[in-house]
């Protein structure tokens, strides 16, 4: 046991800091294509796609190394890069999964930002049950003719192309019918359409497809498999994010401090109140909690383990506590916490981080709502720690029990 | 003993329940939010054509006491409603009520309950809390009149209001004694307002400037706390109600929600995770329920814990519709983050009130005071 | 909406406030003999059996009676008396199901004491699945001859009698099979086993039967109808329990300021940090919820309105509360709430209420972990409510789908 | 970085573990809550003999930190063995190693090591808090040595003590200056102790007074605060790891449990309010070892966040612990309210630890005090 950073470590993340204080934009970014400038520069220094490998033109960089990059990004709150979901989902997937040529057509430009990917998994239908998908890719001589709706579409409306789940065999079982296609995104017939959310802001779409015609070399791997490779998605990148999420809290927590010393209740300051010390005492604490959770997630990866059903409860971890200690923020400003505009003195985007990018508590506060909803919710985390860390039997369930009918009728009809 | 609602008390709420919903559309609180003004001035008046004002009757109300202002809000938190109701005719009303003055209950009370007068009360300044320490606005006398200095935060529908009763120090620099309550009308002199935007697009806010702005007293100079603080006591209590409106129809929501929604075959509320949440929830909306009520009749009854109670329902609100809107989001999942969906309103609603007339913190701490004080109902 | 009490309701209470004065016992009750006696002097007072028909030696008193008598008694600590699942339970049980002779024989005996009686329900491996219990009753001529066990006996000990639910059809489906049966304590081959609780204290017992004859007549109501007696057992006391439970939490509370004014942390008083003030606002405003719910449902009582599935929310509400409440008095009591003796002047059970049962604040603590567990634990209290009172669907459940096949293999059987 | 043990560290906790599984029954610990003493002398002799302590080589110790202190702790808590390890070696042994004086630690410790020597420390007295102003017990100079007056509480098996380390005032009232640490032999005149029953049967401490008892300065007279803390700071965060094992244990206990109790025809671990409680439980033992021992060896390796670190550890520990330990009795039902079944021992351990070395208020507050200092990680 040794929580040492390493010289190495030690001397990656001084130059990855000088970077950032040389580098960082003196403005906002506004535009999607200044964001791609950035993110450009950003890959000319080594910092996208770090755990690819070389040969398609990562870094193979160690965990250690990505999660210093995540954290001193973090840690300036510099803006982010753009094609994250084609980058950690679209581009393993191609790497393990796709043939020479989609391989050539696609990774490159993938990773420069040359091209930016969504992923057209969920429906509207298919939450937390994701493999009950409906949207169809039917096969029409050399082409799929795909038909349907898919939603909580990131990135939708500035991506060129989609990573698809469709069904292709209406017949087979939910998870047999499944295949995995490549889409354009400015295919005639497809539509995107912004949701806005309760933030106000409108990070998803919804997208609609009618009669869709994607040529069939656009699979990826075997017809009808598109669910295994979904469920088995390799990832290149290890641990880049654990330290930039203890990273943010920590900015968030820095900004408290200095507002809970300037704000005077009935002349004394928030922060020599008692019970606002509790507060702070306990969020700052959980935080902590969460930086050594991660240093010992880190620990794991660095050894090339890899953190199976694990993963659930370090998710379970930091969505719940994001959104405990959100609460626990706003209880301390008050009113001041819900202001949207005119916050003043005490406002979020004030904070010492001026060329990075914009936030209000609202919006902090809004947001700690989604990460017990987004990428498989509390209730899924837990059920998978239940079943898959501690062993626990499945629960029964109305799909099973269709799935066991359906099998004993098959048995029979072999008879 | 009877906790139940009277024949009258169930018909005003029939009534306001029926307008609110016929005339209060989901398109229209939607448009609200992008409104300048923030609500709708005929259909303001037209709520208030209902009669359903419970300021005493010679000055225009339908002699109705917290019980009623309660139903009435908790109906506005079931839609929930955007407009200046509970500000000027709650929050307002009683200040005006509570100050014991006459001549302003005269002078201000018709208008304000026939729609013609939309008041306000500028109460919170920079520490936005609800003790006196508070209130370092200052008024000196001037003439007949008095010129009024300071800046109050946070006024609800500060920006819409045609008066606005402020509480500053014509007395000593701290403590309860030396408010005074004053009236200013917005559109004079030294009179400025910047609108707030909040997480409640519905909820509207401003602050307010006062630069020798001229005032006028209401009540008597140097002993305007008690009453305020009575008002206050009462805003919070109503707002209770407001907030178990809107907790209990996120709550409907969600198990309705629960009955439909399909995943793994089966529909999401035969899961026991979202079934024990569901439960969890009502039992926390019934709680608030008794609270608001209980404190609503204590304070119409003049009983001996009517402040504790007070303090008790407004921190059991608090936590009910905080957890109950909160959880609502999370059964219902992505569509429940949805703008389009109608959930969000009643989180943001009961999230505005929560921090508003004191949060948990300060009613925790003043049950504690009633209770060392043996203002209990033992 | 009025929640004065009744003039009415207020001189009942002075009048059974002045008998507590009067005849509450001045010295500890040490024997079950003594504790008898004083059930006794209970009953010749009107305070026992409140609420059962006056033909069988019960008052009709109305709930809001029932519930001042509560909570007069739990306001000065008063002990309680004996019998109580045999007033509340099978006194009910035998007035709607029992023959003539049965009621003859018992009700009266059950009243006034002179008949202790037990209830032979929960099974080691049947707790909240009651149904699933596996106690035998064979029939053999003119006896049950009964074979099993039973666990959670509360007062086995001191019982003449016992009623019991034993499977007498192991056929038929699980809640067909199932008689309720009167049985004798002393009887041959029942032997008591008392169970020690975490409390240290022994509350339960297990029962064992080994061939144990019974009489054919102490069968009640038909034969495998049990399960639809035991679960359709009218109580004729009705919000007895509602207020006194309050009562005994404000007991508790009274008691903690006392403590809080008297405990000095570092100079100051506990009760003047603002920390403390916090947690003693928040149980102290839950209480107060609890006595205004219980105002509520008393109020609905009055009425004569029966809460049925209502009565699931109201158990989650209290014993959740007490669970709660009991861990905030250990967070400010510290070590002195975990001392079982000499915990001298910051004591509960120095309270000023000399004369009535002794109590620890470490007990208290113990036992708070028992009402979400006991009577229907919190789970089951919740699918109650989810299902009864929401109308959610019922779980899709092991029990529930062998029933549905073993109903369809007889109806395959009948073709 | 590397948060894993050491080989090593893997071969301890293996030797502890066999040793206290194999050698503390459960008969054993139900026998000694009846015990009079409450410890078996020649088990806890044994124990010492396997050479597991955390005290420098030189005075009889292995060299350990105290990321090996925890890892016994740990084990100590899956059994919860009953014995005086914690308070002599730990407490005790911290005490005198965090003082600085070498001729007090050649006096005791060898002693200690083998088993002659059980030591205690006196801390506590009636405010039972754990900041400098609690110690009020006083010593004045007597000849060569000094006469020491006051009452401790909860002094863990102060009873049982051969020697105790009291924490007196010779100068100042109040503050950290004018605190010493003293050693009195337990069968001196002046010295009577009484032994509380706690909640937990086999935690024991006592109520000890001390009249005029003849006391040997350990350290330099009023300069002892800062060992003390720094002792007591070791003290929670063993205890952390302490509580941790209790709550593994728990959780281990209700995992298997619910794969095999049966109800309703399915195992209850299949029911998700069973599930779902099991998995928040895993996550909370998870976070009580990361903070356990990161601080453990942020103690050792003498980092800036050491004592931020020492303060989440026990603020963590106490929750996670508490809860996991009472949703354990939840899981069981009516089995795991029973005296019979083992559950209740980790229940009772982890709370008796809780509110020793500061309850979660305390270490909240002082998270806060070292994050305004700035000595954090970062």
């Amino acid at each position: 046991m040794d929580l040492r950073y390493s010289q190495e470590d030690i001397e990656f993340r001084q130059k990855v800091r000088a970077w950032f204080e040389e580098n960082l934009p003196k403005k906002k970014i506004e535009s999607f294509e200044e964001r791609r400038e950035w993110h450009r520069k950003l890959y000319d220094a080594g910092f996208i796609g770090m755990g690819w490998p070389k040969e398609y033109g990562g870094q193979e960089a160690r965990p250690m190394e990505q999660a210093i990059v995540g954290e001193e990004m973090a840690r300036v709150n510099a803006p982010a890069g753009v094609n994250g979901l084609g980058i950690s989902i679209v581009g393993p997937t191609l790497i393990h999964h796709g043939t020479d040529a989609q391989k050539d057509e696609h990774l490159k430009k993938l990773l420069t930002g040359e091209e930016i990917w969504c992923q057209l998994y969920s429906e509207p239908n298919s939450g937390s049950d994701l493999a009950s998908l409906q949207c169809r890719a039917d096969i029409d001589g050399d082409n799929f003719i795909i038909n349907g709706q898919k939603i909580w579409t990131s990135g939708a409306h500035n991506s060129e192309w989609g990573l698809m789940l469709a069904r292709t065999d209406r017949r087979a079982s939910k998870h047999n019918g499944i295949s995995c296609i490549m889409v354009k995104m400015d295919d005639p017939g497809v539509e995107v359409r912004p949701l806005k959310q309760i933030s106000g802001s409108s990070e998803f779409s919804e997208v609609f497809f009618s009669d869709v015609a994607v040529p069939a070399d656009n699979l990826i791997g075997e017809l009808n498999t598109g669910w295994r490779i979904a469920q088995t998605t390799l990832s290149y990148e290890r641990g880049g994010n654990t330290l930039s999420r203890v990273s943010r809290l920590q900015t968030t927590l820095d900004r408290l401090l200095e507002v809970a010393g300037e704000l005077r209740v009935d002349g004394t300051r928030a922060i020599d109140d008692p019970r606002i010390r509790q507060k702070i005492g306990q969020i700052y604490s959980e935080v902590e909690v969460l930086r050594y959770a991660s240093l010992r997630l880190l620990s794991k990866l660095e050894k090339g383990e890899r953190p199976g059903p694990e993963a659930s409860v370090s998710k379970l971890h930091y969505s719940e506590l994001d959104k405990r200690a959100q609460e626990i923020i706003q209880e301390i400003l008050g009113p001041y916490g819900q202001q949207i505009s005119g916050a003043g003195e005490y406002a979020f985007d004030e904070s010492d981080v001026p060329y990075g990018e914009a936030d209000t508590w609202a919006y902090q506060f809004v947001w700690s709502r989604a990460g017990t909803i987004y990428a498989g919710s509390s209730q899924i985390q837990k059920n998978i720690i239940g079943e898959r860390v501690l062993g626990l039997p499945k629960e029964i369930r109305a799909d099973r029990i269709e799935l066991e009918e359906r099998r004993k009728e098959e048995a029979a009809a072999d008879d | 003993m009877d906790f139940d609602f009277t024949e009258d008390q169930n018909m005003l709420r029939d009534l306001a329940r029926e307008f609110l919903t016929e005339q209060v559309s989901v398109a229209h609180i939607r448009e609200m939010m992008e409104d300048e003004t923030g609500y709708d001035k005929d259909l303001y008046r037209r709520f208030l054509g209902l009669g359903l004002i419970p300021f005493p009757e010679e000055y225009g109300g339908a002699g109705f006491g917290m019980v009623e202002s309660c139903i009435i809000m908790e109906e506005m938190g079931r839609i929930p409603y955007p407009g200046p109701f509970f500000g000027t005719v709650i929050l307002a009303g009683q200040a005006i009520i509570q100050s014991g003055d006459e001549n302003a209950m005269s002078r201000y009370l018709p208008d304000m309950a026939n729609g013609d007068l939309v008041v306000s009360l500028a109460f919170l300044e920079d520490s936005a809390s609800w003790t006196p320490a508070t209130i370092t606005a200052t008024a000196t006398k001037d003439g007949n009149g008095y010129k009024l200095n300071g800046t109050k935060r946070f006024v609800p529908w500060g920006a819409q209001a045609d008066v606005l009763l402020v509480a500053a120090r014509t007395g000593e620099a701290s403590g309860p004694d030396g408010i005074s309550l004053f009236a200013v009308q917005a559109n004079s002199d030294g009179v400025e307002a910047t609108p707030e935007t909040m997480l409640d697009l519905n909820s509207r806010t401003a602050t307010v400037k006062f630069s020798d702005a001229s005032a006028e007293l209401i009540g008597e100079e140097g002993n305007a706390w008690a009453g305020l603080d009575r008002a206050i006591q009462r805003a919070a209590v109503a707002a209770s109600a407001e907030m178990l409106g809107a907790a209990r129809r996120a709550h409907e929501m969600s198990v309705d929600y629960a009955k439909v929604r399909r995943q793994f075959g089966q529909v999401i509320g035969q899961f026991q995770a979202i079934k024990h949440k569901l439960a969890e929830m009502l039992e926390q909306v019934e709680n608030a329920h008794s609270a608001a009520y209980y404190a609503a009749w204590a304070l119409d009854a003049d009983a001996p814990d009517a402040t504790l109670a007070a303090s008790v329902a407004k921190s059991t609100a608090n936590e009910a519709s905080r957890h109950v809107c909160g959880e609502a989001i999370q059964v219902h999942g992505g569509i429940g983050f949805t703008w389009e969906y109608d959930l969000h309103f009643y989180w943001k609603r009961a999230k505005h009130q929560e921090v508003f007339y004191g949060d948990s913190d300060y009613h925790r701490e003043r049950v504690l005071q009633e209770v060392l004080a043996g203002n209990v109902a033992r």
